[in-house]
């Protein structure tokens, strides 16, 4: 055995979805991560529900650099169709855990191969219910992989407990199946590959979440009153977050409720009935994923002209059209920005992790409302549905910001002299009343069709571009409320690297090694929303190079970059790269090794 | 019934809760001269009056169409929402949640409901929205000049469209096998009979579908036109003579025993019924096909409340909301409290 | 009587719509048209059926000069509700004719004005029939009109002939009221006002079309045999134009059609029946607006990733949402050339003139069948329902070009051995086959979902890129198919005047006056299409400046020529100005001027 | 019936037109084990096979779902177009006007259909599209892991969803309102019954709209669940037995008169009915609006033709398109030639 490497590796384990992998899966991550090790888990789930080969990457990394990597030190193979590519997989020197259901040859010599005992093990599990025994199965590689590389069984125990929220019988009949894993290791593997873990202390304080449910806790803290959702992946699982987390959080003692969550019959509904409630004062919401999106483009036009704040998350995944269901992309920007016909320029909140998911699930009805205005939030499947180490939550620190709202007492002070669209405060943000003011006055008619400044229809060609130049100043007062960009900057750096959302743990790795290995110093801006706030075109001035990374075909953000700031043309370089996996630091490392380096 | 009391003093006509008629009216109507939407308008104007509702407990929803215009015609003083083609469902769903207390009324055509507006229309009555549902139906497309409609007959003519050859969609039948709690025909040619379902439909808690012939004088109304003042003046059959009687007042019609059938609708009101040529009792399905089935083969327009469950729960109540309008949560309502949050931070591991 | 004034003015016709006018205008403008004058006619009208003011308005330009002009010399106001607006629209000196029911009071004596005795004139004509006298009194101002600038009374018949399809009844019963009035005129009617008509010879061969008409026509040509479409202004009158020529011009003897026209439920099914139809074969379209195409949007991605040719026609109105309906824009461009979430980069075609319309009209199946991807054409409500001169339609110069469509006889040449999406001569397009092919091996299973070179689902990574590519290169190769720009220099020009669509003509007149009147000599290019054509970025940069002119608030096709061309930002001027009218030569002019001359 | 023939000097079983059973076969499902759409894929493998069907001359459709995945599963020698959520019908409408000889397949679910498709769905049927529309019915989204669709029952509890309030959509009864032509009920459980059905559909000129309950054994199998294998075999009721007689073929089944009715298609193959507890017409609208109401009342799974009208023209045949098929049509037939332009131009004038 060659020198020991200690907490920096990636295990990857492949099993066949619908065979309950996904329970061994997160055991593993949560004890990893309960050691204090710094780790991120991803899924790479094909679009079925049972059947087809699937993939659970762990990524362990002592200074933190828990991004997506394409090489594997250690692979389990649970799953005889998926056994050659990974077989292939594993890095030389590395290890390959293998079921012994499985029987294939070993074409390599170049790895260390371990048998898994299941058949063995489960032969001997005769309290395991029949309809359970494939998903307890995979247990045996939790054990043996945990006594391989030294996983705390406690750390297991707690994992499993959380997993089945303190029900004691199904954590015995798992853990059981670990122990007798953990002996049989113990007594058989001879351990000849060099990949351990050791506990630290980088994790204290954090949590470990997804995206999606962190939106859904952050919108419940902002208030969500409603939300009108469709089924899609990756969407579902934030409006699934919410029917979960707003009994919880928003529980009252006449046991009434403050919300209501409604499945629609599709997006053109969903979006409808959101905007419907944006409306009547409500904060309202829908959740959704590019087939999705597409179908809520009139809406969104109409929301967008008639002034009505609702919030709009989209968790990007693979498109154009049906595409990858279950792979993450950054393909959605350009067409959500100009989502629908006519002069549209939309508002987009662009969180970059589990943090910014909850913060942004909050602000973005402070942003809606305040502005009168649809608010998108781009996620993606990666950030939205793996799990990913987080700061805890934090209480919002400003008070809820209801935008300009008058009520009986405001109209009565105003002598009912009001109108819906005038620009009172020079500020391009009207005032308005919702549904339920008794005031005689407070009436107005909505409509998406050419209105005046008290709402009335009117066709005057003047009058049409007062309102949307009045609605374009809008936009640019909304760079106020778009959080700033991340910037990290180091002495001496001549290159800048832009990015947006997932992609910020790849860019942070890949910072450190074209530091340490190319000398190559960067710093970095992270884009948080569109209109782009002031500090963007400041930071893209101060480097000659800035490349613009993003995982989509077409170099959306660089497009939108250039449609901003035509001047800073020569500033911006476009990589752009989408195959539906998450984004590796090697891939923007190489990218810019290769420009910088000829 | 619901004479108006004369305010003292006065020779103004007002209602129980002191407003005259002209507070109910809207903007000055831009739709055609004659146009059936115009009347049945006027008849929403002359039932919210009528039945003393405060113009600020309604809020009105229309997709679009010269039929989705009109709600700007009536009502001013109620909040209003001219949404898209096909949608006013939706929209009037999330809306209804801002506060329990209102009323909604949709105004949609033909074509918006029957033709883009399918869905949800459909969708609308399985959830049973407490919505006033009106289709102003006259065959056609009014606004872009005059396309056939899905309410079209086998058969219709138009000038500049050819003949219609695809099965017409029936509302009525439509929305009750969707199971739709209140649905009645009518037409714009009958007046007082559209007041009188506008006045019940108002009191129905749930989905009130309101499928009323509203002629288009302008693009099908040539007089063997199924959907024109003339067929419906000469083919329209009332299943019944039916009167609205509010929540507080007494019976006084004098009926005689079993020439009439009662309704009590949940908020106390009645739905009187008195009897015309048939047997007929619309708290029944099968009644409710059947008659509508007949009404297809002899070639009439059957009007009237076709059917009506009034004890079905809607959509809002089954949410159980508090008693407050949503719309008037503030911050200590709708933010968990700061000690809340490390429980969460907890739950997440 | 000032100096006067021959074919060189404006006439604005005021009327409530719903009554009739347009038979009356249209006589106007075509009697001018046959009188061999440069003529234009355009309608701004409300959407509503009945009721509401509306305007049309006739520029007569001896040069061929015909964009709409802000100024009227000559006002003929029939309709109360706008008598002060029209009243006021008369330039100072000009001519002002109005209806003797109108009963208020003239305010201006720097005009020169006159009564129509419409009340007279149709108390007289008690042949016409009750219904018809509102409809047949608009004549009185054709018959005054035509008397006091001399519009030739044989025209006038000729054109009464044209509209009324030669039945004489109506049309004795219209051109006796005219009769009258000119008679009235003749004896009452004192010349005060300097403007007249004199025949020309300038329309020689020309003809007179609306671009929808043009659109449809060139279709019918192009070989449509599938249409699925759903009315909205102004698409409709295209869709409607296929409807009425289609027998007309497809006519067989055996009675039997060789095409099919839907009128589908939405706009949805609209586009899928035709995205349907070019997967089975045939040539197929649709024709909408902005919400119509906002509701495409997801079938629009679908016909991008799975490769379907299709046409789709957006004929623009005013957006956002419903916007102004029965207004002219050019503001769906980045739109449409986004729309569909994921990366997407749409072909666009845009006409400029009624002949383009029919041209890109057959062109269009052409493109998107040998590209085997949608084509998107962007006319807009003027162009679109507005009547223009146009030269005769010329029968397509090319043969019908079907791409790259395998047979029974070509796969067993291949053996059977073909792949859907095989790049087999390296120019990014496949072969496709289609239902009802015998050969065994000719079926494929078509998806939005990622799919490889042989059609199958597949979620590997490595092919959805390669997929992805190879559309990228189709878009590139488009460049190939989409018509070069027109450009037309003048030399010594300085500037660059870069513009899309309807504006020709306004741009044409303000570059004469830019040159004669500020003697600024300027080029110009009006891009036809997206891809840009190879002419386009040498233009700009040929340049010091280049204005581009559009008619939307955003500049959308600045913002396309940015992304494409950022090394050229600096020698493009965004001007971009929209409020529903068809654009003026002065817009132009004073944008420019005030660049210019600081 | 239709026993296939065997080959001279084979033992390799072919059907009339000389294929084997494999001809007609698809990919390998990635549907989980046991559910109901793959044993639907089957019967389909086996109707086509049985009623001599080149697989050449069908083209599948299918919308978005577990059961929109199916067409893969059968007839890899068809076209086929797996089109949007909800969106089969028009794709399949526009598709079929290629070669009006194909026979068209479309394969959609619950929630494709009665949930975002209702539109298109209740369109399609109006227009008397000749498409076998198969609805997989589980009452659930088996893709998206599990939400109610519009068919699950009132009661209805799911895991992470809790109980379903609203009022089911009934494909049957929607699809009869709609003027259906062809409307049948069946079970996957019931595989026997499912390919008769299928077999008339092919046969029957115009919209053939089959609901068939086909269980969700991940998300919607619970004993209880109207839409779970073991409450079909417990709750089904045949309202005949039916059999497939095709266009050439003499009818061998030995009836007496009275116990069956015989129903003849367009092209001249018959349908038997063999009558089983109740008297039943299927071609009359009424009775099958009456026998789908008692259903409800009965709780029972009524499976069986429910409606048939063989006579109503199909939208291709309203067309009256020239014999070849459009998509082989050229330049010659579909380019007016090039002395029509003037003619075109005087008309611009
Ligand atoms: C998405 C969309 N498609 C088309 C239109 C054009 N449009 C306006 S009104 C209308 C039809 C209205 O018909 P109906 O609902 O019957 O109303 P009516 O005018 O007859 O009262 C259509 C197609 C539109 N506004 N939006
Ligand atoms: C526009 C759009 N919205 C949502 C989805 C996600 N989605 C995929 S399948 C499905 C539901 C399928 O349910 P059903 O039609 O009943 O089919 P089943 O899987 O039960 O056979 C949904 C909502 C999608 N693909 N497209
Ligand atoms: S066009 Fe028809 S529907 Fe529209 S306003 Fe006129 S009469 Fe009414
Ligand atoms: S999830 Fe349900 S519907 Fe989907 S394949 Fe599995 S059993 Fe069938
Ligand atoms: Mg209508
Ligand atoms: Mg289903």
């Amino acid at each position: 055995m060659s020198e020991k490497i200690v907490n920096d590796f990636s295990i990857t384990i492949g099993t066949v979805n619908g065979s309950g992998s996904q329970t061994a899966n997160n055991t593993i991550l949560r004890s990893l991560f309960k050691m204090g090790i710094p780790v991120s888990g991803k899924n790479i789930f094909p679009s079925n529900i049972q059947g087809l080969s699937t993939w659970y990457t762990i990524r362990v990394n002592k200074d933190g650099f828990t991004a997506r990597r394409d090489a594997h030190e250690i692979v389990i193979c649970m799953n005889s169709n998926s056994f050659s590519q990974d077989l292939a997989n594993v890095l030389p020197g590395g290890a390959f855990f293998y079921t012994d259901s499985i029987k294939l040859d070993i074409t390599r010599d170049d790895i260390e191969v371990y048998r898994l005992p299941v058949k063995d093990i489960m032969r001997e599990q005769k309290d395991v219910p029949k309809q359970l025994k494939d998903l307890v199965a995979n247990m045996v590689y939790v054990g043996v992989l945990a006594q391989s590389i030294g996983i705390d069984l406690e750390q297991i125990r707690t994992a499993l407990d959380y997993h089945f929220k303190g029900k004691q019988k199904p954590i015995d009949l798992n853990f059981k199946v670990i122990e007798k894993s953990v002996e049989w290791a113990k007594g058989n593997l001879e351990k000849t590959d060099p990949y351990f873990v050791k506990p630290m202390n980088k994790n204290d304080g954090l949590i470990m979440t997804d995206g999606n449910t962190a939106a859904a806790i952050g919108s419940i803290y902002g208030g969500v009153q409603f939300m009108g959702w469709y089924p899609i992946t990756p969407g579902s699982s934030l409006a699934e977050g919410i029917i979960e987390y707003l009994p919880i959080l928003r529980k009252r003692e006449d046991g009434k409720h403050t919300y209501a969550v409604i499945q629609a019959e599709d997006e053109l509904a969903a979006i409808g009935m959101a905007i419907g409630a944006g409306f009547s004062g409500l904060r309202a919401m829908t959740a959704t994923s590019g087939p999705g999106l597409s179908l809520m483009t009139e809406f969104a036009g109409l929301a967008y002209y008639a002034e009505v704040p609702v919030v709009i998350w989209d968790v990007q995944r693979v498109g154009p059209s049906t595409g990858l269901p279950t792979r993450t992309s950054q393909g959605d920007l350009t067409f959500t920005h100009y989502i629908g016909h006519g002069d549209t320029e939309q508002i987009i909140l662009l969180p970059g992790n589990a943090n910014e998911c909850f913060e942004f699930g909050w602000r973005a009805f402070d942003i809606a409302e305040n502005l009168q205005s649809p608010v998108f939030v781009l996620s993606d499947l990666d950030l939205g549905m793996n799990q990913w180490m987080a700061k805890p939550f934090e209480y919002p620190n400003e008070p809820m910001d209801r935008g300009k709202v008058l009520w009986e007492e405001d109209l009565e002070k105003l002598n009912g002299d009001w109108g819906r669209y005038r620009d009172v405060d020079n500020d391009g943000i009207p005032y308005r009343t919702v549904p339920g003011n008794k005031h005689p006055a407070s009436a107005y008619f909505l409509r998406g069709t050419g209105h005046d400044e008290n709402g009335n229809l009117t066709e005057d060609s003047a009058t049409w571009t007062r309102m949307l130049d009045r609605i374009k100043k809008k936009y640019y007062k909304a760079v106020e409320f778009i959080p700033a960009p991340i910037i990290e900057k180091k002495k001496g750096a001549k290159i800048g690297i832009i990015a947006m959302g997932s992609t910020e743990l790849a860019v942070r790795e890949a910072r450190h090694q074209l530091e340490t290995e190319a000398n190559i110093k960067s710093d970095s801006m992270r884009i948080r929303g569109i209109p782009f706030a002031e500090d963007v075109p400041k930071f893209i001035e101060s480097h000659e190079q800035n490349y613009v990374f993003e995982m989509n075909r077409d170099g959306q953000l660089y497009q939108l970059l250039l449609g901003e700031y035509p001047h800073l043309a020569d500033h911006l370089i476009s990589e752009a790269f989408n195959d539906g996996l998450p984004a590796t630091a090697q891939w923007i490392l190489d990218s810019i090794l290769i420009k910088e380096k000829i | 019934m619901a004479e108006p009391l004369q305010m003292a003093g006065s020779k103004i006509k007002v209602n129980r809760i002191g407003l005259q008629k002209t507070d109910y009216r809207g903007n000055l109507t831009t739709l055609c001269q004659g146009c059936g939407h115009n009347s049945i308008s006027n008849q929403i104007i002359a039932a919210c009056y009528e039945a003393n509702i405060l113009p600020e407990d309604v809020v009105k929803f229309s997709g679009i169409g010269c039929s989705s215009k009109s709600p700007s015609y009536f009502l001013s003083r109620s909040f209003g929402f001219n949404s898209l083609h096909g949608r006013m469902p939706s929209v009037a769903t999330g809306a209804l949640f801002g506060n329990k207390y209102l009323h909604g009324i949709g105004v949609s055509g033909d074509g918006d409901t029957t033709n883009i507006g399918m869905g949800q229309f459909k969708h609308v009555i399985r959830r049973n929205v407490p919505l006033v549902y009106i289709i102003e139906n006259n065959g056609v497309y009014g606004l872009t000049k005059g396309q056939f409609s899905a309410t079209a007959e086998v058969g219709l003519n138009l000038k500049y469209q050819g003949v219609n050859s695809y099965m017409p969609i029936d509302i009525p039948k439509e929305a009750l096998i969707a199971g739709a709690s209140f649905i009645a025909r009518s037409f714009a040619g009958d007046p007082k009979q559209v007041k009188e379902l506008l006045k019940a439909a108002l009191s129905h808690r749930g989905i009130a579908i309101l499928d009323i012939i509203s002629p288009c004088v302008t693009f099908n109304n040539s007089d063997e036109a199924y959907h024109s003042y003339a067929w419906g003046r000469e083919h329209e059959v009332a299943i019944h003579d039916l009167s609205y009687v509010p929540p507080s007042e007494e019976i006084t019609v004098d009926y005689a025993e079993g020439e009439f059938k009662e309704v009590t609708l949940h908020d106390g009101s009645k739905i009187l019924l008195k009897k015309l040529e048939r047997e007929y009792d619309p708290t029944s399905r099968v009644d409710a096909m059947r008659v509508l089935e007949e009404s297809d083969n002899s070639e009439s327009l059957l009007t009237g409340l076709i059917y009506i469950d009034p004890d079905r729960p809607d959509l809002i109540e089954q949410h159980n909301l508090v008693d407050e309008p949503l719309n008037r949560l503030n911050e200590s309502d709708l933010r968990p409290a700061a000690d809340t949050i490390d429980m969460i931070n907890n739950l997440m591991f």
